[in-house]
């Protein structure tokens, strides 16, 4: 393992505080993970998301104008915990309440709850969405269901722009809702990552294999194949999405992600493949983004992520982002 | 034999199951490093010995405050699933303490049933789900129908303790529900859940004391 | 070698094609494989940057309003020939003249030179300034000397508000190279890159190892080295330009530049340590800029830029760039 | 033995080059694979191939055009550091030609004179800097003196092919100062660089063309 890292232990807390030194508009509350605004806007709906870390830039790198009031870290890939979400809360709120958006891991939706109950006794309002974009897994009742990936930075987009309109929590809410009931995502990862404290990877591929849907944290995909073409890829993973949801002859905003080591160049030829597909199918995309967003430390691979958009969320995801993640 | 419990004594079966915990590094790490993550004692024992370096601070509390202490305590220092189960579950026992000096064993069917509601709720757990649930279920079921027999309060305890033990073996030959073992193909069955583990040593633990 | 992208000989074409579908607001002119604004804005200088392929997002991700006018793409580590450079510099002319970025390498020096007497044939003014940034390599005057890396960034951003603002030529250039009199950098790597049409690492390094001063082509550094910490690494770069160039009691820019397949959480770990070294020497950091910006397609590894700064410079550098690069 | 050359003998020439180059893969890749990154065959060939594809276009162009559509075409297609110097060389020999019909002993060196100048100050390159200017350096120099000599134009090909053969040979023990091979630690020296040689294969069939 070669990583630009102190020491394992450390790597969370060094890595904020590096973020709060590039960061101008940002604070970190040390001890709680916590990275917030410094500015605050009075009876703004307050937004916090967070997760395990490794996931770079998110969260904390959606914290700013026109996406996330706070962004709450965990160790790498491990849920914070309710404490450290509380202080999120008390960060983001403003006397409007807060809307935490969560991905739907059961370490994240236990915590993030927990969080909920606490900061209710602190008389906070606080409601809670839960992103469930990875077409990957099945959903289903009887198990936690369909991971959340980086349709999750979609979420924090709408959910901040709208807030930033204005709107009260409940029709943040509802906007936040509206997004992750039109966002799909589906991913492929081909070489692991490596936990700083452990040392060595996760799970292994062969030179010549690739394990289409796995997880940002290296959970089981649904089949292990060997190396395509970018062209397959796209095949692969838009079809896949597809099938979930239909997207036909609607507007859409695609996100070509890239899970932490595959170079920008491939995200772009994967980009140029998945708009060939998506236009013979009669899908319109109205912008487009492509880049690292939801990360899994260096792993590569990638995620394609899309959004159905009406005029309402069009207008939301136009909206100024200053958050370094996501500028728009 | 005890018939109450107060604030020294929960003080001192919590330094008592910190010193367990502590012991089984290998076996609980172990059994998580096949079932989940592997970080399943090492998040528990933090968080035990948390509570002991706090001991002083403690040992000041009435019984109410004592048990949110422990649960907001367990609750950021363990972190990741067991952490909020645990937090959780201590704080909302909390409520059933309030203004009471010393649990009789009423009260302590009362506060570990309400833990186990917490838990489970939070969780969105039921018995059978291969977690630390299997364990407490069995105990606090057993100690109501004992309760409800108007047995003594020494068969009772070693009733709780008897089916907090097959709660935890029960969970060998389960299929994961809930937790990380849920990901593997084989479901974890053919090993015990980390998590029923460490809830039988703390039950344990417990009657022992209780028994003394 | 495990790539997401089709034929090895297409990738430059693919990738080009791909940023056009992703950037409404440039366009993409195939053969020549140049990237170009859509708008123009007449009497504003032009500005051309451009060189190998696999820099990503240099140098088409500089293209927009406030940074580059044109990007001239090459084959992978490979300078583009003169035509596809005069095609550029034709696209970015618009009346003012045109000013040529280029990085110090004598192929790019080559045909980057050839281009300017080609476009000075049709009447249309060139300049250009040399960008030689990497302390790792003497400056010499016997060979070509010091690489350009990037701190070529803050070049085309300098250089592009300077034109935006409607500055001349002269005016333009001067700017430019008062840029690169005070910019300087130093780099490190710890994986090799694969190029697509080689399909192996051009060289190896030990799974303890890490070469300082090794270049965005694999270059060779001035020494290898067993791994370290984060805080050392920090204090190897740093010192370098430290003693190459005196920012002591200035105000700076300071750019940590990931190669490709480091994690952001680890550049963000440099980060900390990097302004924790230049705090204790007195120099103050004016902006921070953390990511991908001049890469080595999977390299790992990373590098550290300072660019000393005047009130010109910071506002310069505070100018908006819509560039999706580097948006300010 | 041709005494002129117009644009059909030209193009002869180039259409032999490229055959020549063609034929010699291995050697001038392995060559660059040592001193390089290993693609000069491919540049040189890619070029070459091109210039045959588009003969008949050639054909049709007075000799000042000839010069300045071949160094595009070479510019373009060659690539790398050899595209540009050979299509500057070929773009700045055209102006020597502009209204010529027929080259001439004279022109020839004028051509091939203004070739090198270009070269060396395109590359900011000199003599014994381990280059292809090293045997054309030595190629035109030779020219010159026998022509100052007033040397039969046979004996003056031979001593220009001579001199290219020697100019070549002698980059072998040079270290480089231009090009990739600068950045090896042993500068290169034991090794032909394989710029040098194409650059002397044109010669020679230059020569072996004239002297038919
Ligand atoms: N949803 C749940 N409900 C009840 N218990 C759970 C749940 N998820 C996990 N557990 C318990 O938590 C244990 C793992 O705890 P731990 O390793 O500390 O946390 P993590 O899974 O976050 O690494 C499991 O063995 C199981 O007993
Ligand atoms: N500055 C220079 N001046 C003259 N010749 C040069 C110069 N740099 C390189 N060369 C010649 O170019 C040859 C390499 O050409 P080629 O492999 O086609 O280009 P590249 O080096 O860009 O891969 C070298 O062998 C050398 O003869
Ligand atoms: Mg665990
Ligand atoms: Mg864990
Ligand atoms: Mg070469
Ligand atoms: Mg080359």
């Amino acid at each position: 393992m070669k990583k630009i890292i102190n020491q394992p232990d450390n790597v969370v807390s060094e890595m904020l505080m590096g973020i709060e030194k590039a960061n101008p508009d940002v604070v970190y509350h040390s001890g709680v993970e916590v990275i917030s605004r410094k500015q605050k806007k009075d009876n703004k709906v307050g937004l916090v998301s967070g997760g395990g870390s490794g996931h770079e830039p998110a969260h904390a790198g959606y914290v700013g104008y026109g996406m996330l009031d706070a962004a709450v870290s965990g160790n790498v890939f491990a849920s914070p915990s309710p404490d450290r979400i509380l202080k999120g809360i008390q960060e983001a709120d403003s006397g409007a309440g807060v809307l935490l958006i969560i991905k739907n891991y059961s370490g994240d939706i236990m915590n993030f709850n927990m969080a909920k109950d606490l900061a209710q006794m602190d008389d906070i309002k606080v409601e809670t969405v839960v992103v469930k974009d990875d077409v990957a897994v099945e959903e289903s009742t009887y198990s936690t269901g369909r991971r959340g990936i980086a349709g999750t930075v979609f979420v924090h987009k709408i959910a901040g722009a709208k807030a930033e309109k204005g709107a009260s929590l409940e029709e943040v809410k509802e906007a936040a809702q509206k997004t992750i009931d039109n966002v799909r995502s589906m991913g492929m990862a081909m070489t692991p990552c490596i936990l700083p404290a452990v040392g060595k990877p996760g799970f292994e591929l062969d030179d010549n294999e690739v394990e289409i849907g796995m997880g940002i944290h290296g959970e089981p995909g649904i089949e292990r194949t060997s190396k395509k073409t970018a062209k397959e890829y796209a095949e692969i993973m838009v079809k896949k999405i597809l099938d979930d949801y239909d997207y036909s002859s609607s507007e859409v905003a695609l996100m070509i992600n890239g899970l932490g080591s595959t170079p920008l160049m491939e995200l772009y030829i994967l980009n140029n493949e998945v708009q060939n597909i998506l236009k013979d199918k009669g899908i319109k995309i109205y912008k487009t983004f492509v880049g690292n967003y939801m990360t899994a430390l260096e792993m590569s691979g990638c995620s394609v992520t899309l959004l159905k958009l009406d005029d309402e969320l069009k207008d939301l995801l136009d909206f100024e982002s200053k958050a370094p993640g996501m500028r728009v | 034999m005890k018939n109450v419990l107060n604030t020294k004594d929960v003080v001192k079966v919590l330094k008592i199951i910190a010193k367990r915990i502590e012991e089984n590094k290998d076996y609980i790490t172990d059994l998580d490093a096949i079932l989940g993550d592997g970080d399943h004692w090492a998040n528990m024992n933090m968080g035990y010995q948390k509570i002991v370096s706090i001991e002083e601070e403690l040992l000041e509390l009435n019984l109410a405050d004592l048990f949110k202490k422990v649960g907001m305590t367990l609750m950021s220092t363990i972190g990741g699933s067991s952490g909020v189960l645990y937090g959780d579950a201590f704080i909302t026992a909390h409520k059933s303490l309030i203004g009471v000096e010393e649990m009789d064993k009423f009260k302590i069917h009362e506060v570990l049933d309400s833990g186990l509601n917490a838990m489970m709720k939070r969780g969105n757990a039921k018995p059978g789900d291969k977690t630390m649930i299997d364990t407490l279920y069995q105990a606090v079921k057993a100690y109501k129908e004992s309760l409800d027999n108007n047995d003594e309060f020494e068969i009772t305890i070693n009733k709780m303790v008897k089916a907090a033990e097959e709660g935890m073996e029960s969970t060998k030959e389960m299929e994961a529900a809930k937790g990380r073992a849920f990901y593997r193909t084989d479901k974890g069955v053919g090993h015990i859940d980390p998590g029923a583990v460490t809830m039988y040593y703390q039950i344990q633990e417990l009657a022992q004391y209780i028994m003394l």
